[in-house]
């Protein structure tokens, strides 16, 4: 059962390079900076789970970290490149309410 | 009043205290884990920026003024360096951390610890350096020259 | 003699007996690690054929979503009560709150920029066999 | 705001567990510091209210994301099929979603529903409304919608009524 386990793993893991190749695909291929901007996005999804699948196979909880910062940094990511393809610049407040926050 | 990027404020406000735990726990858990002072800076630094992201760049300056970043890259270096000189003081070797304590290996963990932290001061407050340079510059072309 | 074979009959006699349990979690762990690639591998080809950019937006969230949180349940089955459990529960909860707000902001770009999105009925064009 | 520190508090508490896993007092000394430093600069960005605090209203919320994950099934099903099929037949359609939501926060959270539903995707949020694109026009019914809005916001805090 060991083995199969580790077998199945391992083509998880294989099935998900696969999928991020043909994502890249879109990557290089897409019409519109937009869909490269999607395709960016969810190869990193991608890479968090080939991240968590690949600690799982190797038998290091640690790297679940890794897999967990990877998540929050795609979010920071695409919102930064976004953010700079609109405006041309990272300096615009895009928040219309007061700071404080408080509902208006 | 319209405000389009709602989702974004709210999302943002969610996570930043999140990523900024995240950001101290690699700090502190150097020696069980990946992590250290180096990583554990671009995270701390990264909740900062997308503060600076949703808020605006006025708004980040305010709430980690840039008198602070200027404070903070000193007192990172001087935190490593001193350590290193503490322990000379003591009699040991630079950066020798075992003299900081009576046991060699509670020493050697205080003198990490205090290591680790000047790295992290300096790495989080140069990366917001960079940051609030490159954002403070202004587009140089029109939004109908692209 | 009798005892002999009394003593190579017991260690089979256990080793009949199945852990349950482990049954359990090996088949939940298969069963949801292969619906999570096939998501993922159907997000993908989505994203490949659709026509136009909001259409696939579509198929990216697909594989955000469900394709995504079965591979993670797949591992938790295997983790069982442990640290990891709980690290790949954040790590769902993480991909679940970020995913969709990232799709929306590519979207909201996109409407902002003036990329008109494609409207109606749409089938994909016959393949030409002959060339 | 104290209520919305306090409650920010546990939740990097209960955070910081799940993070560490180590119960030594070296390293609970630190968490108690990096917490009191999260909150410093969270205080220094003046997020501290409901919003960067959302777990006020947790059990609500873990009750609306079992009743969405199965919505998130169904969605998953039809859109696998239409993208699956040789002829691809998909129609997509833009309508205004009305969100008479009145806190951000549960807008929020109709948005992001609407978008974790795959075949719907929110495009543009407007004061009283969200713009949403659907990928088949058999999904585009305003009485689904209406009852995710209400529901969502329920989970958040926000009581709009029946469903």
């Amino acid at each position: 059962m060991e083995t199969a386990l580790g077998y199945m793993f391992l083509a998880g893991a294989f099935a998900l390079i696969v999928s991020m190749a043909l994502m890249l695909a879109r990557l290089i291929g897409g019409p519109t900076l937009y869909d490269r901007l999607l395709a960016v996005n969810s190869f990193g999804t991608k890479t968090v789970l080939f991240l968590c699948v690949f600690c799982f196979i190797i038998d290091r909880p640690d790297g679940v970290d890794i897999a967990l910062l990877y998540a929050l940094m795609n979010f920071i990511a695409t919102i930064a490149v976004l953010k700079f393809f609109n405006y041309r610049a990272l300096d615009v407040n895009l928040n219309r309410v007061s700071v404080k926050g408080e509902d208006a | 009043m319209h405000d389009p990027h709602v989702l974004l404020r709210v999302i943002s406000k969610f996570l930043i205290p999140i990523i900024a735990l995240f950001a101290l726990y690699v700090q502190f858990h150097g020696d069980y884990g990946p992590g250290g002072g180096f990583q554990a800076g671009v995270i701390l630094a990264a909740s900062v920026i997308l503060y600076a992201l949703i808020f605006g760049l006025d708004a980040a300056k305010k709430a980690f003024p840039p008198s602070w970043v200027r404070i903070g890259m000193t007192i990172g270096v001087l935190l490593y360096g001193g350590t290193g000189v503490v322990t000379w003081l003591l009699g040991g070797e630079y950066l020798n951390y075992s003299v900081l304590a009576h046991e060699a290996s509670h020493g050697q963990h205080y003198g990490i610890l205090a290591v680790e932290l000047g790295v992290l001061v300096t790495v989080t407050t140069v990366m917001i350096a960079i940051f609030y340079a490159f954002g403070s510059r202004q587009p140089e072309t029109d939004e109908r020259d692209w | 003699m009798i005892e002999l074979v009394l003593a190579a009959t017991a260690p089979s006699e256990s080793a009949v007996h199945i852990d349950w349990l482990s049954v359990f979690r090996f088949a939940g762990s298969l069963i949801s690690l292969a619906a999570g690639l096939f998501f993922v591998l159907a997000g993908t080809i989505g994203v490949i054929r659709l026509p136009d950019f909001y259409t696939r937006l579509h198929a990216a969230g697909m594989t955000d979503t469900l394709g995504a949180e079965l591979i993670l349940l797949a591992l938790m089955f295997q983790s069982g009560f442990s640290q990891m459990t709980l690290k790949l529960v954040l790590v769902a909860i993480f991909l679940l709150i970020t995913s969709p707000t990232a799709t929306h902001a590519v979207a909201h770009a996109a409407h902002e920029a003036g990329l008109k999105p494609l409207l109606g009925p749409y089938k994909a064009p016959e393949v030409d066999e002959g060339t | 705001m104290f209520r919305s520190a306090l409650i920010l508090v546990l939740a990097l508490v209960a955070t910081w567990l799940t993070l560490s896993g180590y119960f030594k007092p070296l390293l609970l000394k630190l968490g108690v510091i990096s917490i009191c430093f999260v909150l410093f600069l969270c205080f220094r960005m003046r997020i501290l209210d409901r919003e960067t605090a959302a777990y006020g209203t947790l059990p609500r919320t873990l009750s609306y994301f079992v009743w969405l994950f199965v919505e998130i099934v169904k969605a998953n099903m039809a859109v696998v099929r239409a993208v699956l099929s040789p002829s691809m037949e998909v129609s997509p359609k833009v309508v205004k979603v009305p969100a008479p939501q009145k806190t951000d926060i549960a807008k929020s959270m109709f948005a992001n529903s609407i978008t974790l539903t795959p075949g719907t995707v929110s495009v543009n949020m407007e004061s009283d409304h969200i713009l949403v694109h659907a990928l088949l026009s058999e999904m585009s019914d305003p009485a689904d919608f209406a009852e995710m809005g209400v529901r969502s916001a329920w989970a958040v805090g926000e009581d709009m009524g029946d469903v």
